[in-house]
């Protein structure tokens, strides 16, 4: 795709910006669509319609309308409050899960920049929403902000072990950090006969592996039951609730962008990124960047059915969880997967 | 179960003569009525006393009678375990109404005795937390006298309509 | 006038302690409401933490005081009384009701006649399922489960279409007068609320699937704020909170009232299954199985129910009941609801006191909640299912 | 980000057709603040759970009042409570607008009379947008407030400025010292009445 476009662009640093405007453009566009789905979902979960009334058909115009209605809102910035923190703090937030989407293969043809060590950069640079999260809890000078802060300090943190261990155990199985050669090596079928290739039918354990990182992905997208560091019932509105206008918005954005990222690594992990479920049925780049988007659409969508379905976990339990369950199940889990390596 | 004539014998028998008195031929059950000084000691013995056992303070209540110009308490005791009712009620002169708290004998006289406060001015020696609690603590007079004049005006805002 | 200037006691803050590392910490005072989502209104907490660990909750009430007592004595007819003593518990107004209708029936000596008796119960058994339904699905909601709130509220619309049809409001209903009803019940009342039975049994089983024994909920409200039954009766707690730390005391069956001792029905109380005796999700469970009881009752009570009746037949003229003084109790939703009334010979009250189950249930917060953490706080709030109208009156 | 607290000089056909489109996106989005004070919550919980769902318009709480673009007034104000309304008020970040629900916040409705520690009308602290009658209303009736609100935003231009309006209150200190100005004064907030043949309407216009 470089080479398509450098031949009717001049080269140079406008390849470059177009190359970095797509992704954002895809999370635009994603999150505008994702926010009307989480709240038809939501609705039809809870007995009702959810959005009818904005743009006509079904509310579609719901979010846009949520949007330009945010821009227009003042935005205040509390007296007390460190304001350059406070407001650095959503753009951070936001740069963290926009650079990470630069690693991630949308289809044969498309990935931002060939990162050899894309997964190792994906799971450094995520890490700067948890500063941005405590920047802005600590700047709004508001006690429940703080709370929430601290939360998302101690359960991003934690939550990264078992994240890293399960994908260290798929990279155990593919021996490289690439993204895309790691969904070049899920092409075609191989297990069975019939089943595609994908990494998640390569053994039992490699299901084991999808859940536990589908878990501690939910928390590390502060998603329920992990929604810890926002939960509105109790802490109000955690960091966020000094926050007005588009730099809530912003950090809104980056809650589904986040939910779009690990869902988008999930799919490349396991179930074979852009590669058609189908083997060379409707493959090729195009249908590629379809199958990529509706694998991670599917796991968002299962992530929003668990938000409108389960409660939410306590701090300690929350720890509990993650240090006496995920982190000995997924070392036990890397084990195995070596083993199962050694001996097929 | 026991009648309100047999515990006001036992009462009697136990803290003397003058300090109770009963009422009775009303039309809904029959009261005692007892020295306000004495009202820590007599809930004491009628929460321990085997036999009384009155382990459930329904209800803790301030009046104000201007007839006589008193304000009194009304205490609506039960016994769980026995299932017998008692009406205790103290009686004090309005300019100087104290009287000592049971709030270390039932626990849910605690915040019944502080709304008596709020509300008529009878104040509980011994209450370790004795504040107004339904009306904001600058608020001026107790609102459920008979002879109460609401402010005009509480922090700038207008109080009558 | 008598002037008082008083404050609020200083709160005072445990010293800074070193760390160790050249840190150090101190308590942080948090203040919860009144405006909270999930204070279940306007009540307010300040919360002494040390981490996230609460070290002194003290409730602060009193910011929806509407006088209801000097209301009472301003009124010039008993049963103006009525309106207002709805607005005390607005999501149990026909309890309410009910209550204040027997206290001066029972002082004024009036005997009503089966019809109405069969009536009331009927409302005020329906009136506790949805009361139960508002309390279920708001812990659910502080629990973080947005869904089952929905659900409950499906459910409790069901029970207002019948409130309305009798007595033409959803939620404050002025319908129990002292000595009757506003107006009889519309023809197919029994065929109504029977296919409510029906459908509702169902349903209690479904809420138990979605949440009563979701995993994540019996962990975050199992072993959280345990209240002894000693304590409670000290604290003069009563109704399902006292039920769920295992009391077994029912107003309807302990001290009947009404026409309760014609009707079979279980007290339902809290065994500890999840976790210790008394803990929220005791609280919250004998809340879900009083509404399978409710509906024992409602059955019971339809199939007895006499077609004939003039259901204002009792209905005093003038109320001028003698000079005396009655406290008369009745089991809401949430408890105790004890009216002390005093008359003298006008049609005026002289005095009416209501002795709130939620007042009382709320004063044993600060007991029960030392050593939780700030989201089990509101777990504790929400299973004592307070109506703030009715605590601070 | 706050680009429209400004007033614009004259209006043209750009100006009024974005803000056309800018009024749109207020209308379709009013996003309330969870937060409730007596009976009229339990309506409101009621409006904006599955029969008559909120959200059908758009509508959705939450919790902070900095997100928050309408505050309902769900009940009785009490004078203890009316100090804190203010400070949420002003707590929210314009445009705001402010919906009063149910007769006791309209007026102190049943308590006007003997309700000492009631506020009468929660209209002496903040500005009021639209006035729902009922005790309490239905949800029906809250619903028609919002479409009420929803026509008066669409009616704002960006000549006079966008859902500002002149505070009420005047001389505050922090939310401890309040000074209102007389009722007389706030009226010209009253223009989204509602037209129900209620009486509380008809009483308060009356003056009673």
């Amino acid at each position: 795709m470089q080479q398509f476009l450098e031949s009717f662009l001049p080269a140079g640093p406008l390849v470059v910006f177009v190359f970095s405007i797509i992704p954002l453009m895809i999370i635009l566009v994603y999150a505008l669509f994702a926010i009307w789905l989480e709240r038809k979902v939501a609705g039809h979960i809870q007995d009702r319609l959810g959005p009818m009334e904005t743009g006509g058909w079904h509310g579609w115009a719901q979010t846009l309308a949520d949007l330009v209605k945010m821009i227009q809102k003042e935005d205040i910035v509390p007296a007390k409050a460190d304001r350059f923190l406070f407001k650095m703090a959503p753009f951070i937030a936001f740069a963290a899960s926009y650079g990470a989407f630069v690693a991630i293969p949308f289809s044969s043809g498309y990935i931002g920049s060939m990162i050899d060590v894309g997964v190792f950069y994906i799971v450094a640079i995520t890490s700067l929403l948890s500063v941005s999260i405590i920047m802005a809890g600590w700047a709004s000078n508001n006690k429940w902000s703080l709370l929430g802060a601290m939360r998302t300090a101690a359960q991003t943190v934690s939550y990264e072990v078992p994240v890293v261990v399960t994908i260290l155990s798929v990279i155990i199985v593919t021996g490289t950090l690439n993204l895309m050669e790691i969904t070049e090596m899920q092409t075609g079928n191989a297990f069975l006969g019939f089943l595609p290739s994908w990494l998640i039918f390569h053994s039992p354990f490699m299901v084991i592996a999808f859940v536990l990182f589908f878990i501690a992905s939910l928390a590390e997208a502060h998603r329920v039951p992990f929604d810890l560091p926002e939960s509105e019932s109790e802490l109000v509105g955690g960091y966020q609730t000094e926050y007005s206008g588009m730099r809530w918005g912003l950090f809104m954005l980056t809650e589904y962008a986040d939910m779009l990222l690990l869902s988008l690594v999930g799919a490349t992990l396991f179930f074979g990124g852009w590669n058609s479920p189908f083997g060379s049925f409707m493959d090729g780049p195009v249908w590629g960047a379809f199958w990529m988007l509706l694998k991670g659409m599917v796991l968002v969508f299962v992530m929003m059915w668990l938000r409108w379905t389960l409660p939410r976990l306590r701090v300690d339990q929350l720890m509990n969880l993650c240090w006496k369950y995920l982190i000995p199940l997924s070392f036990v889990n890397l084990v195995l997967i070596a083993l199962w390596e050694m001996i097929f | 179960m026991k009648t309100a004539e047999e515990l006001y014998r036992i009462l009697t028998d136990k803290f003397g003569e003058g300090v109770f008195e009963l009422k009775q031929d009303q039309p809904v059950g029959p009261w005692i009525i007892v020295k306000a000084e004495k009202i820590r000691d007599v809930a004491k013995f009628l929460r321990d006393e085997p036999g009384l056992r009155f382990d459930s303070l329904m209800c803790l209540s301030g009046v104000h009678y201007p007839k006589e110009n008193t304000l009194g308490v009304t205490y609506h005791l039960f016994s769980t375990s026995e299932k017998h009712k008692l009406t205790l009620k103290a009686q004090m002169p309005e300019d100087d109404a104290h009287l000592p708290t049971v709030e270390q004998v039932w626990k849910t006289a605690d915040w019944h005795e502080r709304e008596a406060y709020d509300m008529f001015g009878i104040r509980f020696d011994g209450h370790p937390d004795h504040r107004r609690i339904l009306c904001p603590d600058d608020w001026e007079g107790y609102p459920l006298r008979k002879d109460y004049q609401v402010q005009e005006v509480y922090r700038g805002m207008k109080v009558e309509y | 006038m008598t002037k008082v200037n008083q404050k609020g006691p200083e709160v005072t803050l445990s010293p800074p302690v070193d760390a160790g590392n050249g840190l150090k910490t101190q308590e942080m005072v948090v203040n919860m409401g009144p405006q909270h989502p999930s204070t279940h209104g306007v009540l307010r907490m300040e919360l002494t933490l040390n981490g996230e660990i609460v070290t002194k909750a003290v409730p602060h009430i009193g910011y929806l005081h509407r006088c209801f007592e000097k209301h009472c004595e301003a009124m010039n007819d008993y049963n103006k009384v009525v309106p207002y003593v709805d607005r005390m518990d607005y999501v149990a107004a026909m309890n309410n009701e009910v209550g204040y209708a027997i206290a001066m029936e029972r002082l004024m000596d009036i005997k009503v006649n089966d019809r109405v008796e069969y009536i009331r119960v009927i409302m005020s058994e329906l009136q506790r399922i949805a009361s139960h339904l508002l309390a279920l699905g708001t812990f659910g909601l502080d629990i973080g489960a947005f869904t089952p709130f929905l659900y409950c509220f499906i459910e409790r619309e069901k029970v207002l279409d019948i409130f309305e049809k009798a007595s033409g409001a959803r939620l404050l209903y002025n319908y129990i007068w002292i000595g009757g009803l506003m107006n009889d019940v519309p023809a197919d009342f029994k065929t109504d609320t029977a296919a409510f039975v029906k459908s509702f049994r169902p349903k209690i089983k479904e809420l138990n699937d979605l949440l009563s024994h979701n995993k994540i909920f019996i962990d975050r409200t199992a072993n959280v704020g345990v209240l002894p039954g000693k304590v409670a009766i000290n604290y003069g707690v009563s109704g399902p909170s006292l039920r769920g730390s295992g009391v077994e005391w029912d107003l309807r069956k302990d001290d009947p009232y009404s026409i309760y001792d014609r009707f079979e029905f279980d007290v339902i109380v809290g065994k500890g299954e999840m976790g210790t005796l008394g803990d929220c999700w005791d609280r919250y469970i004998v809340r879900v199985w009083e509404m399978e009881e409710s509906l024992k009752i409602i059955e019971q009570a339809l199939d007895q129910m006499p077609d004939e009746g003039d259901v204002q037949e009792a209905i005093p003229k003038k109320i001028r009941p003698p000079a005396g003084e009655i406290y008369c109790r009745t089991e809401t939703p949430r408890g105790e609801l004890g009216y002390y009334i005093i008359t003298d010979k006008s049609t005026t009250p002289f005095r009416v006191k209501a002795r709130a189950p939620s007042f009382v249930n709320l004063s044993v917060l600060p007991a029960i909640s030392v050593g939780a953490m700030v989201a089990d706080m509101v777990a504790i709030i929400g299973s004592i299912d307070i109506v703030l109208g009715e605590v601070d009156r | 980000m706050g680009l429209l607290d400004k007033k614009y000089q004259d209006s043209n056909i750009i100006i009024v057709s974005l803000e056309k489109a800018l009024n749109w996106a207020r209308k379709s989005s009013i996003w309330y603040m969870q937060f409730g004070l007596a009976c009229c919550a339990i309506e409101m919980m009621a409006t904006a759970a599955s029969r008559y769902d909120f959200d059908r318009f758009g509508i959705i709480p939450r919790s902070s009042p900095r997100q928050a673009d309408v505050m309902i007034v769900a009940g009785t104000v009490t004078l203890k409570m009316a100090t804190r309304i203010k400070r949420l008020y002003e707590q929210m970040s314009e445009p705001r607008y402010v919906i009063s629900m149910g007769s006791c916040s309209n007026c102190g409705g049943p308590y006007w009379e003997h309700g000492y520690h009631v506020l009468k009308g929660v209209d002496r602290v903040v500005p009021v947008d639209v006035y729902v009658p009922g005790c309490p209303p239905r949800p029906e009736a809250l619903l028609q407030g919002f479409l009420h609100l929803r026509d008066k935003i669409m009616k704002e231009n960006l000549v006079d400025g966008i859902g500002i309006k002149e505070p009420v209150v005047i001389h505050d200190k922090g939310g401890d010292d309040i000074q209102v100005k007389s009722v007389d004064e706030t009226d010209e907030h009253k223009t989204a009445q509602i037209e129900f043949p209620q009486q509380d309407v008809a009483r308060k216009k009356e003056g009673a």
